[in-house]
């Protein structure tokens, strides 16, 4: 679906971490793990991003400045309208979990898992929460997990907040009690995550995409069960999948 | 007034000129879920080849001013899926024009998968892909020479009664030259033209954007080249030809037609926006409104 | 940490590689009103001819997605007035690098302008525009064939023993080919490249925008195109390559320079703003900061 | 000279026609037949567009909408930002006139003949202007004539307003008391101004432009003394130097 947003607020929340919050007249149903597709005024190509809350007409996202077009995004001021391409790709598949699971984001990975947090809290499940960043100061939803879940951890590498190190030293990580995980982040950490952990689980891809709708076959990746498109396709995936 | 704007393809007349770019637009079936398809002219489909492909490694796409770099390197799932699966799906739901688009690792291997399509009843015109510039070993190297190029032609029309559209590679110094020998050929019509061999680097990593290096280059960026291009082939050949670059808009159809296209094929602007085609289609008559034009079809090549 | 914007350019050194491309900076004198020229590392100078020029009819200029069209055609004072008006001129004002363009009607007239420039003082590099699109009877053919290059630049050889930069045409299906021909006939180093024929219609008039009909496009447009090309030219020459097609910020200039470029020219982007170059050579070390890069030298030709 | 400014208003003022008034925090000096050259944000070439008036860092802008660019420009909001070249071209000649002036307007041709009345009058001279439209609903700047000058004429081709006919058909084309002439607006009709009035005159000429200051070449005219530059060593000419 292709619809108009407004900017209600667009905010640095973290180091070189914005959080913007878009409405809409129309509402836009968006499940965990799907993404937006952002316009950015001078950019030709759309910059994908996860949900990472949503309710009726109002969406809210995380974006990192990583390059020229999140730049402008983040100069971008209240009440500038942007269009934007919704429910775009797959979700994590809450059901997947039994009783417990484990969620474990790196950076702004940890946005898609949030609303992923909220459906297994609604259904009941135990949900532990493990957050990796580089340093203190680019922490972002911890409480926001911590309100909704059964146990949070950050970690950071160099130390400044939480656990010293990766998302595996948080002592969490090494729990046996999770039927299932789920995660998102840098790709080295996700698979990391992946072998690390015996159990049924689920990882969101990131790829360069160009159509981000499924028909330019620009975002393919080569799984287990052959080519898929991160977009359509995805971004979720099995670890079953995965070709490492 | 009401406006007309059909035109006439090679013998097809199609309700518009607006016509989803290959590669662009899926094998349609992708697209049905954004808008009715029957308002299209026709559908261009995604390259096939005679085997399945996988296509390049990502990353597949990197972005420029005014438009974006592919290197998706046909994947496909190869022409028996083409004719067997994907055409008589779409037929299900579509009544326009459709134009399948063939690529080829050797002569005999255009004349194999276009005797496929010539074969397959949902098919109506044959495009013949000699200027991939993302498959190493094949592709846009038949299409930088007017002997390579028109050896295809000569091939796929030996087996092939349907109209044979070629299209041709902008990555040429004299494309008249090849559009000539191409005619000489057979061909039916051509399709002007393809993307251009770019590159983009990315500063942090220090390496080409692109797994492959180099991809195609497409979008509003190229429209005026796309657009001499068009101008010279339609003026030097007297077969049909389809204009394709960087069309964004009512005007910028308009202005192809102006310059000799018959129909209009739309590309990257399908991937900014699914319903590219749609809002192109819904703006035309206003347009033409604006500029006093009544049909289509008299504004073809009158520049 | 200071960070090292020299270059060096077929043996000259630069004190950084940000230079106006031929027609886009007048004769330099004109420009001087705006910023101090010394800022810049070279000054490519308006295309001379041998006889005075009046150049084509007006339109001259068409506008396009990122980028615009001329259709100039070479107007100039000839190379007397260059040689002995226009660069003492500019001599008196400006101590960097100073290029000569130069074109003809034929080989002999591109020796007799070289011949000419060389024996002038303030020239430090001569570069041989066998590329302009916007003349009929020469320009760009000498630049799509690898014969007539090299004969034009062998012919320059002979009576200019300053670095002879060869311009090269992006409208040509090899231009690696073009490249290697000049490259044997002595070229000592390559500018790549000049603009693409390209064409606008007015949808009003339902005429060509540009009185000439076709005119060189050039701007951000065909910066992917322009890369690839240093980067083929940069990897099977073994002279310099001044980057040229599009830049327009610092970020592009590193880009071009991680390509292969030695140099880059900066051409459109001045007429959209008189300070462009001045801009990008004050960005250029921040934007090196960004990126970890303490010396631009070092990042010619890494990918 | 090359400044931001701000929009102070942007109003459509008759057919087709907008006003626009420009601020800048810096002294813009401007001169009668003078230019700026607009950067409209999402093209990329400047649009030229003559002075109308000027005072310190605030300067009044008269276009018509005919293309993608100037229909872009309409669509600009008060406090919104431009950026422009000032100070562009060598204006209209007042001194000229000695003691009395015929100021021949066609369209949006009359704008740049505004602030040269100011001129004019400043320096104590008759005159007497004749304004030629299409129709009544695009006239503009009556009011402002009539308020300086000695004598203001309106024509319209389709006699809805003023005199039916052509900017010959007013009376006062036909008076022989002025010394010399100045006329802007379409070229037919300069070029019949030039032809019908034997005394010496000046006119602004329009072209398509590259960098409007002169070092493009994009813009030459061949005058009777050579090849000219409609930006820099234009847009205003003598009538002698036009080859017609
Ligand atoms: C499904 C999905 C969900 C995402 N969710 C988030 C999120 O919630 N928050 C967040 O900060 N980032 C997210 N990203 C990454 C985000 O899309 C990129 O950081 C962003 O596109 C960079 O744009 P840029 O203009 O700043 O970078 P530039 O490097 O200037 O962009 C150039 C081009 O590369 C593309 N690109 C660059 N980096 C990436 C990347 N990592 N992934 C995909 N395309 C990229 C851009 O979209 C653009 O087309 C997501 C990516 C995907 C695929
Ligand atoms: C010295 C000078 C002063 C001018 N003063 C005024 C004025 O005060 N008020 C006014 O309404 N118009 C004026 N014009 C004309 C004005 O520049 C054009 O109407 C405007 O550029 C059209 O832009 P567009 O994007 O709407 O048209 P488009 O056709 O979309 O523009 C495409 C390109 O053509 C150029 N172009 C189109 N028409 C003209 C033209 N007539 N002259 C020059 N370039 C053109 C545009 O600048 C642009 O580069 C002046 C022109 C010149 C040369
Ligand atoms: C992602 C992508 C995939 C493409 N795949 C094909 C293809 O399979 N066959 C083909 O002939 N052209 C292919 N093209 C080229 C387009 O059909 C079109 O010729 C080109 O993009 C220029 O038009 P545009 O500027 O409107 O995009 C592809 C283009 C893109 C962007
Ligand atoms: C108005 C104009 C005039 C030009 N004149 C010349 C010329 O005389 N000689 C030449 O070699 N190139 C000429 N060029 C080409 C430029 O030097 C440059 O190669 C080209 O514009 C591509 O660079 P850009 O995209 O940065 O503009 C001209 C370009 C423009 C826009
Ligand atoms: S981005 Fe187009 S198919 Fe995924
Ligand atoms: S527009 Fe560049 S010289 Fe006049």
């Amino acid at each position: 679906m292709k619809d108009d947003f407004t900017i209600e607020s667009n905010e640095c929340v973290a180091e070189r971490t914005w959080r913007l919050v878009l409405l809409s007249d129309d509402t836009h149903y968006l499940f965990s793990g799907e993404f937006v597709d952002i316009a950015v005024p001078g950019f030709y190509l759309r910059r994908p991003i996860s949900v990472c809350d949503s309710s009726e007409g109002r969406i809210v996202l995380y974006y990192k400045v990583v390059g020229e077009g999140t730049k402008a995004l983040s100069g971008m001021a209240q009440g500038s309208r942007l269009n934007l391409l919704t429910g775009l790709g797959n979700g994590f598949d809450a059901s997947l979990c039994t009783s417990s699971a484990l969620l474990v984001g790196g950076g702004l990975g940890s946005a898609p898992l949030y609303p992923l947090a909220r459906e297994l809290k609604a259904a009941g499940k135990n949900v532990r929460v493990i957050l990796g960043f580089n340093k203190a100061s680019e922490t972002v939803l911890e409480e926001e997990f911590r309100s909704l879940c059964d146990g949070v951890e950050i970690t950071t590498m160099d130390g400044s907040r939480g656990i010293k190190g990766l998302v595996s030293d948080a002592p969490s990580f090494h729990r046996t009690d999770y039927d299932c995980f789920y995660t998102c982040g840098p790709l080295v950490m996700m698979k990391a995550v992946c072998k690390a952990l015996p159990i049924p689980g689920q990882l969101s891809l990131e790829e360069r995409m160009g159509c981000g709708s499924g028909f330019c076959y620009g975002c393919t990746v080569q799984t287990a069960s052959g080519p898929r498109r991160v977009c359509k396709d995805g971004p979720v995936f099995n670890k079953e999948d995965m070709i490492w | 007034m009401v406006k007309d704007l059909s035109v006439n393809l090679g013998g097809l007349r199609l309700k518009n000129p607006v016509i989803p770019a290959s590669g662009t637009f899926g094998f349609g079936l992708e697209m049905a879920e954004y808008f009715d398809l029957n308002l299209l002219g026709g559908i261009s489909l995604k390259g096939t080849t005679r085997e399945a492909r996988l296509g390049n490694p990502t990353p597949r796409i990197a972005e420029a001013h005014c438009g974006m770099l592919n290197s998706v390197g046909l994947q496909n799932p190869g022409i028996d899926a083409l004719v067997g699966e994907k055409v008589p799906a779409l037929r299900k739901i579509y009544d326009g024009a459709v134009i399948a688009n063939i690529s080829g690792f050797s002569v005999e291997e255009y004349a194999w998968n276009c005797e496929k399509a010539y074969a397959c009843d949902g098919i109506d015109i044959v495009e013949v892909n000699v200027s991939c510039p993302n498959v190493h070993d094949g592709g846009m190297a038949f299409g930088t020479e007017p002997s390579s190029a028109a050896a295809v032609t000569k091939a796929v029309k030996e087996v092939c009664r349907k109209p044979v559209f070629v299209k041709l590679s902008p990555n040429v110094t004299d494309i008249v030259a090849i559009a000539r020998a191409c005619e000489d050929a057979g061909a039916d019509g051509f399709t002007v033209a393809n993307t251009f061999l770019g590159m983009r680097i990315d500063l942090k990593t220090r390496r080409p954007v692109l797994a492959n290096k180099v991809g195609g280059f497409s979008g509003p960026a190229i429209f005026p080249i796309a657009l001499r291009m068009v101008w010279q082939v339609s003026h030097a050949c007297s077969v049909p030809v389809m204009g394709c670059g960087g069309v964004a808009s009512a005007r910028d159809v308009i202005e192809m037609m102006m310059a000799g296209a018959s129909a209009v094929q739309v590309g990257s602007e399908n991937i900014r926006d699914p319903y590219a085609c749609r809002k192109i289609v819904e703006e035309l008559p206003e347009t033409m409104a604006g500029l006093g034009i009544d049909s289509l079809e008299q504004i073809i090549g009158t520049v």
